[in-house]
C-alpha cells in the first residue's frame, strides 16, 4: 500500500477552485516534487494532505490517503497522531514559522511531546540530537537561543530538525529553500538528501524553481490552474517535456550553462566597439552606515563604480551583501555616509529626475489608492506639467509601450497581477524621461515566465532610448542575461567586476566560484558534477 | 547587563526633565488662575490690611520667576519656615508649604499616597484578572455567540460612568444586602483584612470601567497572534488548540496589554478621583481637586508631580518588561 | 483620569498595504457585519434626534427650560407627581424632580449637547494628534524627540486637574459648551499622535513614498499626498472609540461641577443631578444613564466595525487555518 | 455672619448638594427590634460617639475658627468666657456664662465690659486657667500666620486694627487689662450692648503662653473643655477626642459630655453619610452628623418611612437667601425697577429648587424669623404664591421699560443651592412671566466670591446669602446695610452700598442698649424702614433637616446653630 494516495482531489475557496481533479501516488521513501507557477494551486495540494483545510471554510473533495488514514474521514484525534508523527511540513519562511518569544530547543521540544509520551527533559535532549543531526554546531547551547538569534539557513534546519524529531514516514516541504540565499539553499537541500538516504523517508516538495525540482526528487508534476500538466520521471520531464506548457516553462528559466540567448545581447556587441560613451554615472568610495554607537552596522563599505550610456550593470550577491542599499545610494534616496555619486561629471547629492528606480515588491510599488494612470503621471505633475489632457496623453502613450493598454489609466493596482504592476513601475520610472534607471531585484518577486517578459521589456527599452540600467538581483542566472558587465559585492564590498562571460567564465574570487556552484542545474549529471564541486570547496 | 544600567540612568534624566516641565507648566497655568489666594487663606471677613499681610506671609506678591525659583531651592536645599513661636525647617526635597493647612506638602503626600497606590493596586489585579479573562475567552470562543455575548458585557463597562457604576453598587451590596461595611479606609499597616474588606467594592468598580479596554486589547492581539505563521506550523505538528491558544496566542498579547497597564496604573493614581470621592478615599487625585478649587498651587504643584513620576515610573517598568518579555526589544 | 481612559483597542499598525483599497470595499465588508450595522442605525438615529430636538419638543408643546411647579409635590422634596416620574400626554418621558421640567425634551437637547461635545473634541484631537505625529515622524530626531518628550508629558498629565484648571481660568464669557470640548481635545490627543507617528514610520519605508520622491515631490506634498491617506484607517478607527470615551469624561467633568453650564442641558449634568434621586424618582437617573449606555455603546460596536472593515488582515484573521498568502511574498530573506 | 467658609469641600460640599438617597426601603421598620425609638430614653455615659462629616475640622486652633457661638465639635474642646444655652427652640439663643461668672458687667455706656472667671478652672493637665491666658488667647487671634477669626475684635478695641499679634508686637493688646489671675476688663471704641454674644466665639478661649506652638498648636491644643484632643491627622481630617479628666462638671451647667470618646470622621460623600446614618449598621448607630443635610431626594424617601422620619432632627438657623441689587449698576439704579423684581417674582419654584418647602421657607423679610433677631413680619411688595406679573408690568412701564426689559443675573457655579445655577434658572424662570428676561452668567466660585465683595466690580444683580454670628438683628443688619462698613479696597459686603444718615445712627443707638429684648424689638422696625428701599429682595430662609443613628438620645436643636448639639447626646 502506497504511503500516499490521492484521487480526485477536488479544493474550492469559495467561488475559487484551487485545486481541480488532481491524482498521484507516492511510494515509501520514494520523492515526488509539485512544480507550477504561483496560483497553480500546488500549496493548497501540499496543506490538504494533513488536512490542514478544515474548518477553514475551504471545500475539500475526492479522497486522501496519508500513511495508512484517510485524511478526509479521520477523527481529530487520528489527525493529531497523523500531523508530525507520520507525516511532517517544513513551511516556506523560516523567519515567522517560529515563536519569537521561546527557546528554539522548547519548541522542538513541546512538538515531541505531542507524539511521545515523554518528560520534559527527555523531550529537549531528543530536541537537541536533532539539532545536532541537521549540522546546527554546538546544539546544547544553541538549543536554548531564540528564533531571532538564528540566520534563516539555521532557522530552515531548525525547522527539518523539528520534522525529523518524530520520524515521520513522509516529509511534506513547501517552497523550503524560496527564501534562502543561493550558497543556503545549496546546503539545505543536500541536507535533505542526505536525510532521506538515512531514514528512507517519503518527500513531497513543492516548488516554483524548477532547478530545486532537478536537484532533489526522482519524479516530478507540473501542475497549471489547478490540474496536473504532466507527470513522470525527472529525466524525461525535464529532459524531454512532452507538453507545451512544460516547454514554454523550462525555456523560460535562465540558465548558467546555456548560451546566453538573451535578447538584449546582439546589439550590445555593436555598442561595445564604438568608442565607450562618456561614464553617465560614477560612484567613488561610497560608504553607508546604519544605528549609532555599539549597534552601528556598516552596510556598503567603499565601493566605486562606473557605469556608461547604454550599458546594463549588473549587482549581484547575497542578502546583507549591501545591493540593495548600494542601488538606493546611487538613486539619491539615502544619503552616504562617505564618498559621492557623480551623474554626467556633476557631483550631485538627494533626489535627481534623470535617474529613476523601478521596485522590487509589486504590491508596496504603487499606491493602492490610486489609479495606476495616476501613478505614472507622478513625475510629471511634480515637474509642473498643468495641462491633463497632455498628462494623460503621455500617461497612456507609456501604458502602451510597457505592453498595457492605455485605456487602463483609471483601473487601480488591485486588478492587476503581479507581472503587469511591474510594467506600470517601469512606465512610471519613463515618465521622468531619465538617462539611468537602477532596477532594485525587479523580477525576483515573480514567476519565471512572468519574468522572462519583464527581462525582455528592459532590454527593448534600453536599446530603444539608450537608457543606462543597473540590475540589482540575488539570482546569478537572470543577472548573467541581461547584464554587460556583473559586479559581485560580499558583506558591502565588490569582490570581483567586470565583462559578464569572463566572471561567470572563469571567476577568479573563491566567493564567486562558491555563488557559482550553488546554482540548482536543471539536468541531473551537472547537478551531481555541481554537488561533488561544493563538498570539494566547503572542504578547502 | 550594562545596558540596563545606562537605560535606568537615561530614564532618571528623562523623568527629571519631564516633572521639571510638569511644573513648570502647572506654576504658569495656575498662577494665571483668578481667585485671591490670600483672601482665601485669610478668610471672607478679613481686612484688607490684614489680607495684605497674608499675602507678605506667603509671599504671594513675587513675580512668577522668583517663587517658581523659591520652589526650586526648596526642591534642593529645604526650606525655613515660622510657626510664629519657632522656625522649622523642611529639608530637600521640600516642597513648600499648603497655603491652606500650613502643613508641609511632602507629610500630605506621604499621607495621601498610600490610599492612592492601594486603590490602584487592588483595581490593577482586579482588571487584570477579569479584563484578560474575558479577553482570552472570547478570542478562545471567536466566531460563537458566546464571544458576542463577552464583547458586548465588555464594551458596557466602558460605557456607563463610575459615579453611577460605584453608587449603584454601594446602595445594593452596603446598603440594601449589606454584605460588605460602607467604604472607609483603614491603612494597611493598621488592619490589613479591614483594609481588604473596605476597599473591595472600590476595586470592584474602578476595575469594571478598566476591564473592557484590557479584553478588547487582548481579543485583538491574540486574534493577531492566531493568523501569524507560527501557529500554523504547531498546527500542522498536532498541537493542541488549547496549548496553542494558552501558550503561543497569549504569549503574543503579553506586550501590548503590559503597554496599556503601564498607562492605566500611571493615569489612576491621580485621575481616580471620581472613586475617591464617591467612596471618601483621601487620596491623591480627591486632594488634588481641592487644592486646585483653593487654588493652593504648593499642593497642587505637589500632587501633580507625584502623579507624573508614577506615570513615568509605570512606562519605565512597563519598558523593562516588554523587554524581558521578547528579547528583541533593546532597551533604548 | 482614569476612569474614561481612551480605551486603546489593538490597533496593530496597518503594516501590510489594503490589499482592496477604495470607499467601495470598505462599505462592502461593513455591510457584512450585522452588528456593526445596527449599531451605525442607532448612531444616526441618536444623531438625527439630536439635530431635531427644536422639532420633537415641539410636537410634544414642551420646551427643555420651563418650570412646572405644579407637577411636583413640594412637601416631599420635589418628588414628581403621578406615576412613573410624571409621565404623561403632554410630558412623555416625565418630569425632572423639584423643576418639574420636562424631561423628554431634556433629553434630546442634552443630546446635541453630549453628541456634539464628544464629537467636535474628537476633531481637536484628531487634528493635533494627525499635525504632531507626522510631524515627529518626518522630522530630524531631535523633533521626534522632543514631541514624543511633549507627547509624554500631555499624557502624564491628569486629564481631569488640567481640564479644571483651565476651564477655572477662561472667563466664564466664552461659550461653555465650545470650552469644554476644546479642554477635552487639547488634553485627549496623546494616543492618537503616538498612533500617527508609528503609522507614518512604517508608511514611510513603502516604495511607492520612495517613488514619489524620485518623481520630486517636497516631503510636506508627499506627505499629503502619499501618507495621509495611509494614516486614514488607524485614525478612523481609533476616533471612533474616541467619540464614546468623550461622552464620558463630559460627563465626569459635569460631576466635578465643571461641564456644561445649566441652563444648557446635557446628559452628564442630568446624571450628576439624577444620581440621589436613585430611589425617589428612579426614572430621573436611568434616563440619562440609560441614554448615555445606549450611545456609547453603539459608537463602540460601531468603532469595532471600521477596524474590521478598513483592515482586511483583521476579515482573514477569522479565517483560521493556513490561509496561506499568495506567492507573490517570495521576498528575500531580509532586506540587505 | 457665619458664611459656609470657602475652603468647604467643594466636590464633597455640605448642606443639600449631591445628597444620596436616604434609607433602604428593604431595611424598614419590620425587624425593628426592642432597642429602637421607644426604648429606654434616658442617656448614660459612656460609649463612643461617631461623627461622620463631609468637611474636615480644618484649622482646629481657637484663634482660627470662624464660628457661630463656639461651634459645635470645638465648644468640646475650647470653653469661653460665655456660651449659648444649650436648650430647644428659641431658648436656645440666650447667651449664658461658662467660664466666666455671669455674662459681663456693662460700664461707661457699653464701652467697658468686665468679667470674673469662676473657681478651680483648669487645662487638661491640672494647670490653672488665668485671666492672662484668656487675653493672650485674643491677641495670637490678631497673628497673619493664624488668620481665619471673625472682624468683631479687630473693629470693636480699642487701638486694634493695625495690631499683628504677640510673635510680632512683643507688648501685646492695651485694650484689654488683666488686674488680677481672675479678672479681665475690655476698652471698646464704641458701645456695643451685644459684646456677651461676641464672647462665646472660640477667640475667647484660654491659651497657656507657655503651650503655645504657633501654627503647630493646632496639632494638639490644650483643652480646657470636657474633652481633649487625642489624635488629629491631616489638618483635622480624622480627630478623636476622650474624656478630660482635669474638667469638673461643676463649673460647667451646659455640656453633658456623656460619651467617653468622640471619633470625628471627615472627606466622606454626603451621599455615603447619610445611607450610613439611615443603614444604622454597627458604629453607625451611634452616629451623628455636624454638616451634612438630607437632600430634597433623601427627604423623598425618608417622609415615606416612619422608623427613619422618627430619626430627622430638624432646625431653623438664622440665615437669608437673596438677590442683591447694586444701585450704582443701572437700570438697577432706579427704585421702580427694584419693586416691580420684587413684585414679579414667583417664590415657589425658587423654593422648590431649593428643595422643596420642606427645606426651605419662603422669606419676605430680610430678618429670619426668630423672636430673637426682633422678627417684624413685613411683605411691602406683595408677590402673593406665585408673583404679580401686571403689577410688576405696570411699575415696569411707569420706569420707562413698556415691553419688558432684559437683565443679567451673576451666579457662582459651587453646587450649594443656594447661589447656584439651579437657584439662577428658577429666578429666571420666575421673572419670566412678567416679561424680565433674564441672561445667566455663572463664575467660578472664587472668582464669585472676589466680584460681588468688591465695590469696583461688583454687578448689578446677583445672587447671595446671609447667616448671623449670633442670633441678634447686629450682626445681620450692621455690615449689609451700615454705611461706615463700605469698603472702597477690599472685602466689602454692603452690597447695596446704603449710607443713608438716619439707618447709621439707629444703629449706633440700638448697639448702646444692652437689654437684648428691647433692642431685638428696634431691630425688626429698622428692617421694614430698610425693606422699603427694596435694595434686596429676600427670596427663601433654610431649614436643616438631618438624620442620626438608632442609639442616639437626648437630642437638642437650638434656633442659635439649628443643628443637634453634640455636647448634649448620649449614646448609651
Amino acid at each position: 500500500m502506497s504511503l500516499v494516495e490521492v484521487t480526485g482531489l477536488r479544493v474550492d475557496f469559495g467561488e475559487l477552485r484551487a485545486v481541480d481533479g488532481l491524482s498521484f501516488r507516492l511510494e515509501q521513501g520514494a520523492a515526488l516534487a509539485l512544480v507550477g507557477e504561483s496560483g497553480s494551486g500546488k500549496s493548497t495540494v501540499a496543506s490538504a494532505l494533513l488536512g490542514l483545510h478544515h474548518g477553514t471554510g475551504a471545500r475539500v473533495g475526492g479522497s486522501v490517503r496519508v500513511a495508512g488514514t484517510d485524511v478526509q474521514r479521520a477523527s481529530d484525534e487520528e489527525l493529531r497522531r497523523l500531523r508530525g508523527g507520520q507525516a511532517a511540513m517544513v513551511f516556506q519562511d523560516p523567519l515567522s514559522s517560529l515563536d519569537p518569544y521561546y527557546a528554539i530547543g522548547d519548541q522542538i521540544a513541546e512538538v515531541y511531546r505531542v507524539h511521545a509520551r515523554v518528560s520534559r527533559r527527555a523531550a529537549r535532549a531528543r530536541a537537541v540530537d536533532v539539532l545536532d543531526r541537521v549540522g546546527i554546531a554546538d546544539a546544547a547551547r544553541r538549543s536554548r537561543s531564540r528564533p531571532h538569534e538564528f540566520s534563516g539557513g539555521m532557522r530552515q534546519r531548525a525547522l527539518i530538525a523539528m520534522a525529523l524529531a518524530c520520524e515521520p514516514r513522509l516529509l511534506i516541504a513547501d517552497e523550503p529553500t524560496t527564501a534562502l540565499d543561493v550558497t543556503v539553499q545549496a546546503q539545505v537541500l543536500d541536507l535533505l538528501r542526505t536525510l532521506r538516504e538515512e531514514t528512507g523517508m517519503g518527500l513531497l516538495l513543492v516548488t516554483h524553481d524548477v532547478g530545486v525540482a532537478a536537484e532533489s526528487v526522482d519524479e516530478v508534476l507540473v501542475m497549471r490552474h489547478g490540474r496536473a500538466v504532466e507527470h513522470g520521471p525527472v529525466s524525461s520531464v525535464l529532459g524531454a517535456p512532452a507538453q507545451p506548457y512544460t516547454r514554454e516553462l523550462l525555456a523560460a528559466v535562465p540558465r548558467l550553462d546555456a548560451p546566453r540567448a538573451g535578447s538584449t545581447a546582439p546589439e550590445k556587441a555593436v555598442l561595445e566597439e564604438a568608442a565607450p560613451q562618456g561614464a553617465v554615472l560614477e560612484a567613488t568610495g561610497l560608504r553607508r552606515e546604519f544605528g549609532r554607537g555599539k549597534r552601528a552596522f556598516t552596510a556598503v563599505r567603499d565601493v566605486s563604480l562606473t557605469l556608461r550610456r547604454g550599458e546594463t550593470l549588473g549587482v549581484v550577491g547575497e542578502s546583507g551583501s549591501g545591493k540593495t542599499t548600494l542601488g538606493r545610494m546611487l538613486v539619491g534616496l539615502l544619503e552616504p555616509t562617505a564618498g559621492e555619486v557623480r551623474y554626467e561629471g556633476r557631483p550631485h547629492t538627494g533626489v535627481n529626475p534623470a535617474v529613476q528606480m523601478v521596485f522590487q515588491d509589486p504590491v508596496s510599488s504603487l499606491n493602492p489608492r490610486r489609479s495606476v494612470g495616476e501613478s505614472i503621471a507622478d513625475p510629471l505633475r511634480a515637474r509642473g506639467e498643468r495641462d491633463e489632457g497632455r498628462i494623460r496623453e503621455r500617461a497612456a502613450e507609456l501604458l502602451e509601450r510597457v505592453g498595457l493598454e492605455g485605456a487602463h489609466y483609471d483601473r487601480y493596482p488591485h486588478e492587476f497581477s503581479g507581472g503587469q504592476r511591474q510594467r506600470v513601475g517601469i512606465a512610471r520610472a519613463l515618465a521622468a524621461d531619465p538617462r539611468v534607471i537602477v532596477c532594485d531585484e525587479p523580477v525576483s518577486a515573480l514567476d519565471v515566465t512572468t519574468q522572462a517578459h519583464v527581462v525582455a521589456l528592459l532590454g527593448e527599452l534600453q536599446r530603444e532610448l539608450g537608457l543606462a540600467l543597473v540590475f540589482v538581483a540575488h539570482d546569478l542566472a537572470v543577472v548573467r542575461q541581461v547584464s554587460d558587465r556583473v559586479a559581485v559585492m560580499r558583506q558591502g564590498r565588490i569582490v570581483e567586476e567586470g565583462p559578464v562571460d569572463e566572471v561567470y567564465g572563469s571567476p577568479q574570487d573563491p566567493y564567486t566560484r562558491q555563488l557559482l556552484a550553488a546554482v540548482p542545474a536543471l539536468d541531473p549529471e551537472a547537478a551531481a558534477r555541481r554537488r561533488a564541486e561544493r563538498r570539494e570547496l566547503a572542504a578547502a | 547587563m550594562n545596558g540596563f544600567t545606562g537605560f535606568v540612568l537615561r530614564r532618571t534624566v528623562g523623568t527629571a526633565v519631564t516633572l521639571l516641565a510638569i511644573s513648570v507648566i502647572v506654576y504658569v497655568v495656575f498662577y494665571a488662575t483668578p481667585g485671591n489666594v490670600a483672601q482665601i487663606t485669610c478668610g471672607p471677613r478679613c481686612s484688607p490690611e490684614q489680607v495684605h499681610q497674608v499675602a507678605r506671609q506667603l509671599n504671594l506678591d513675587d513675580p512668577l520667576f522668583l517663587r517658581y525659583w523659591h520652589f526650586l531651592q526648596g526642591l534642593v536645599a529645604g526650606q525655613d519656615y515660622s510657626t510664629g513661636t519657632s522656625v522649622q525647617h523642611c529639608s530637600a526635597p521640600c516642597l513648600g508649604l499648603s497655603y491652606q493647612s500650613d502643613q508641609q506638602v511632602t507629610q500630605l503626600i506621604w499621607a495621601k499616597l498610600p490610599v492612592s497606590l492601594s486603590l490602584v493596586a487592588g483595581a490593577m489585579v482586579l482588571w487584570l484578572l477579569l479584563g484578560v479573562g474575558t479577553g482570552v475567552l472570547s478570542a478562545w470562543r471567536r466566531g460563537r455567540f458566546s464571544e458576542r455575548v463577552l464583547t458586548g458585557v465588555t464594551l458596557a463597562g466602558t460605557a456607563t460612568p463610575v459615579f453611577v457604576i460605584g453608587l449603584v453598587l454601594m446602595i445594593v451590596v452596603c446598603g440594601e444586602l449589606r454584605l460588605l461595611p460602607f467604604p472607609q479606609y483603614v491603612a494597611l499597616t493598621d488592619d490589613p483584612e479591614q483594609w481588604a474588606w473596605n476597599l473591595l467594592l472600590p476595586w470592584l468598580s474602578l476595575a469594571l470601567i478598566e476591564a473592557a479596554a484590557f479584553a478588547r486589547l487582548t481579543r485583538a492581539s491574540m486574534l493577531e497572534t492566531l493568523a501569524e505563521d507560527h501557529i500554523r506550523t504547531f498546527r500542522a505538528y498536532g498541537v493542541g488548540e488549547r496549548s496553542i491558544v494558552g501558550r503561543h496566542a497569549l504569549r503574543g498579547a503579553f506586550a501590548p496589554v503590559i503597554a496599556l497597564n503601564a498607562n492605566n496604573v500611571g493615569s489612576a493614581i491621580g485621575g481616580a478621583v471620581l472613586t475617591e470621592t464617591l467612596f471618601g478615599l483621601p487620596g491623591i487625585g480627591q486632594e488634588l481637586v481641592h487644592a486646585v478649587n483653593v487654588v493652593d498651587l504648593p499642593v497642587v504643584v505637589g500632587m501633580v508631580l507625584v502623579i507624573g513620576f508614577f506615570v513615568v515610573l509605570a512606562n519605565a517598568v512597563a519598558d523593562v518588561l516588554y523587554a524581558v518579555a521578547d528579547r528583541r526589544v533593546v532597551l533604548t | 483620569m482614569s476612569e474614561v481612559l481612551l480605551a486603546t483597542g489593538a490597533i496593530g499598525t496597518d503594516t501590510s498595504v489594503p490589499a482592496a483599497s477604495g470607499v467601495r470595499q470598505f462599505w462592502r465588508r461593513l455591510r457584512t457585519q450585522r452588528a456593526a450595522l445596527v449599531a451605525a442605525g442607532v448612531v444616526a438615529l441618536l444623531v438625527l434626534v439630536a439635530l431635531a430636538a427644536p422639532l420633537l419638543t415641539a410636537l410634544e408643546g414642551q420646551d427643555p427650560t420651563t418650570y412646572h411647579p405644579s407637577l411636583v409635590d413640594s412637601a416631599r422634596g420635589g418628588v414628581p407627581i403621578g406615576p412613573l416620574g410624571g409621565i404623561s400626554g403632554d410630558h412623555w418621558l416625565g418630569v425632572e424632580p423639584q423643576t418639574g421640567r420636562d424631561l423628554f425634551a431634556r433629553l434630546t437637547y442634552g443630546a446635541r449637547v453630549s453628541l456634539g461635545v464628544a464629537l467636535a473634541a474628537t476633531v481637536v484631537q484628531v487634528a493635533i494628534g494627525i499635525t504632531l505625529g507626522v510631524a515627529a515622524a518626518l522630522g530630524k530626531r531631535w523633533v521626534d524627540q522632543l514631541l514624543s518628550r511633549f507627547t509624554d508629558i500631555i499624557v502624564a498629565m491628569p486629564l481631569m486637574i488640567m481640564s479644571l484648571a483651565l476651564l477655572a481660568i477662561v472667563p466664564s464669557s466664552f461659550p461653555r459648551p465650545v470650552l469644554v470640548a476644546l479642554v477635552i481635545g487639547l488634553i485627549g490627543w496623546g494616543n492618537i499622535a503616538r498612533i500617527v507617528r508609528a503609522q507614518t514610520l512604517t508608511l514611510k519605508e513603502l516604495d511607492h513614498v520612495s517613488a514619489a520622491r524620485l518623481s520630486g515631490w517636497g516631503t510636506w506634498s508627499i506627505a499629503r499626498r502619499e501618507l495621509l491617506p495611509g494614516i486614514a484607517a488607524p485614525v478612523i478607527t481609533y476616533a471612533a472609540l474616541l467619540v464614546p470615551s468623550n461622552i464620558t469624561v463630559e460627563a465626569a467633568l459635569s460631576f466635578l461641577g465643571v461641564g456644561v453650564k445649566p441652563p444648557t442641558p446635557s446628559w452628564g449634568q442630568m446624571l450628576t443631578a439624577a444620581d440621589v434621586w436613585y430611589q425617589a424618582a428612579p426614572q430621573y437617573l436611568l434616563l440619562p444613564a440609560g441614554a448615555l449606555f445606549v450611545t456609547v455603546f453603539a459608537l463602540t460596536v460601531l468603532g469595532d466595525g471600521v477596524r474590521t472593515a478598513l483592515d482586511p488582515r483583521a476579515a482573514s484573521r477569522l479565517r483560521v487555518g493556513t490561509g496561506r498568502r499568495r506567492e507573490s511574498k517570495a521576498a528575500e530573506g531580509g532586506r540587505a | 455672619m457665619r458664611q459656609p467658609s470657602v475652603t468647604a469641600r467643594r466636590v464633597a460640599a455640605a448642606s443639600v448638594s449631591l445628597v444620596l438617597a436616604a434609607g433602604a426601603a428593604a431595611c424598614g421598620p419590620e425587624d425593628n427590634d426592642a432597642k429602637g425609638v421607644g426604648g429606654d430614653s434616658t442617656p448614660h455615659k459612656g460609649g463612643t460617639l461617631t461623627v461622620l462629616n463631609a468637611g474636615p475640622q480644618q484649622d482646629f486652633d481657637p484663634a482660627r475658627l470662624y464660628t457661630s457661638g463656639g461651634g459645635n465639635v470645638p465648644s468640646l474642646v475650647f470653653r469661653t468666657l460665655t456660651t449659648r444655652n444649650r436648650e430647644n427652640g428659641a431658648a436656645g439663643t440666650q447667651v449664658v456664662p461658662d467660664l466666666a461668672t455671669d455674662t459681663g458687667r456693662p460700664s461707661k455706656d457699653a464701652t467697658v465690659w468686665t468679667y470674673t472667671l469662676k473657681k478651680g478652672l483648669t487645662y487638661e493637665d491640672g494647670t490653672p486657667i488665668t485671666s492672662a491666658d484668656i487675653k493672650y488667647g485674643i491677641e495670637r487671634s490678631f497673628a497673619p500666620e493664624l488668620s481665619g477669626g471673625a472682624p468683631y475684635l479687630r473693629d470693636w478695641l480699642v487701638g486694634a486694627a493695625g495690631y499683628q499679634g504677640p510673635y510680632k508686637d512683643k507688648k501685646g493688646l492695651d485694650a484689654i487689662e488683666t488686674p488680677d489671675d481672675r479678672t479681665i476688663v475690655f476698652h471698646l471704641n464704641k458701645p456695643e450692648g451685644e459684646f456677651p454674644y461676641l464672647a462665646t466665639q472660640t477667640q475667647f478661649t484660654p491659651v497657656p503662653k507657655s503651650k503655645d506652638t504657633g501654627t503647630r498648636y493646632e496639632e494638639h491644643p490644650v483643652s480646657s473643655g470636657p474633652y481633649r484632643v487625642v489624635r488629629n491627622e491631616n489638618d483635622g481630617e480624622r480627630l478623636v477626642l476622650e474624656r478630660n479628666t482635669h474638667w469638673s462638671a461643676a463649673t460647667d451647667a451646659e455640656r453633658k459630655a456623656y460619651p467617653d470618646r468622640i471619633d470625628v470622621r471627615s472627606g466622606l460623600d454626603s451621599s455615603v453619610i447619610n445611607q450610613r446614618l439611615s443603614a444604622s449598621q454597627g458604629a453607625d448607630a451611634a452616629a451623628v452628623t455636624t454638616d451634612t443635610n438630607l437632600g430634597p431626594a433623601e427627604l423623598a424617601k425618608v417622609s415615606g418611612d416612619q422608623d427613619l422620619a422618627s430619626r430627622v432632627g430638624t432646625g431653623h438657623f438664622g440665615y437669608t437667601n437673596y438677590l442683591a441689587f447694586n444701585p450704582a449698576v443701572k437700570p438697577f439704579n432706579d427704585v421702580k425697577v427694584r419693586q416691580a423684581i420684587s413684585y414679579a417674582i414667583d417664590r415657589s419654584s425658587v423654593v422648590n429648587a431649593a428643595g422643596g418647602s420642606a427645606l426651605a421657607e419662603p422669606a419676605t423679610t430680610f430678618l429670619p424669623h426668630q423672636k430673637s433677631f426682633g422678627y417684624t413680619p413685613y411683605d411691602l411688595f406683595p408677590a402673593g404664591k406665585a408673583g404679580d406679573p401686571a403689577k410688576a408690568r405696570q411699575l415696569l412701564k411707569e420706569a420707562g421699560h413698556p415691553n419688558g426689559l432684559t437683565v443679567t443675573l451673576t451666579h457662582s457655579n459651587a453646587k450649594d443651592f443656594e447661589t447656584s445655577p439651579e437657584i439662577a434658572t428658577a429666578v429666571q424662570d420666575a421673572l419670566k412671566k412678567a416679561g424680565i428676561t433674564v441672561k445667566l452668567q455663572g463664575l467660578e466660585e472664587n472668582d464669585y466670591s472676589d466680584k460681588i465683595h468688591d465695590v469696583k466690580t461688583e454687578p448689578g444683580f446677583f445672587l447671595a446669602h446671609w447667616g448671623a454670628d449670633w442670633p441678634s438683628g447686629g450682626p445681620f443688619l450692621a455690615p449689609i446695610f451700615d454705611g461706615r462698613q463700605i469698603v472702597k479696597d477690599g472685602a466689602n459686603f454692603n452690597t447695596g452700598q446704603l449710607n443713608d444718615k438716619s439707618v447709621n445712627a439707629e444703629i449706633d443707638a440700638i448697639n448702646k442698649l444692652t437689654d437684648l429684648d428691647q433692642a431685638a424689638k428696634r431691630w425688626g422696625a429698622l428692617d421694614k424702614k430698610i425693606g422699603e428701599k427694596a435694595l434686596t429682595v429676600p427670596l427663601f430662609h433654610p431649614v436643616y433637616k438631618r438624620l442620626y443613628g438608632e442609639d442616639v438620645k437626648n437630642i437638642v436643636i437650638s434656633d442659635w446653630t439649628g443643628v443637634l448639639d453634640i455636647s448634649q447626646v448620649a449614646v448609651k
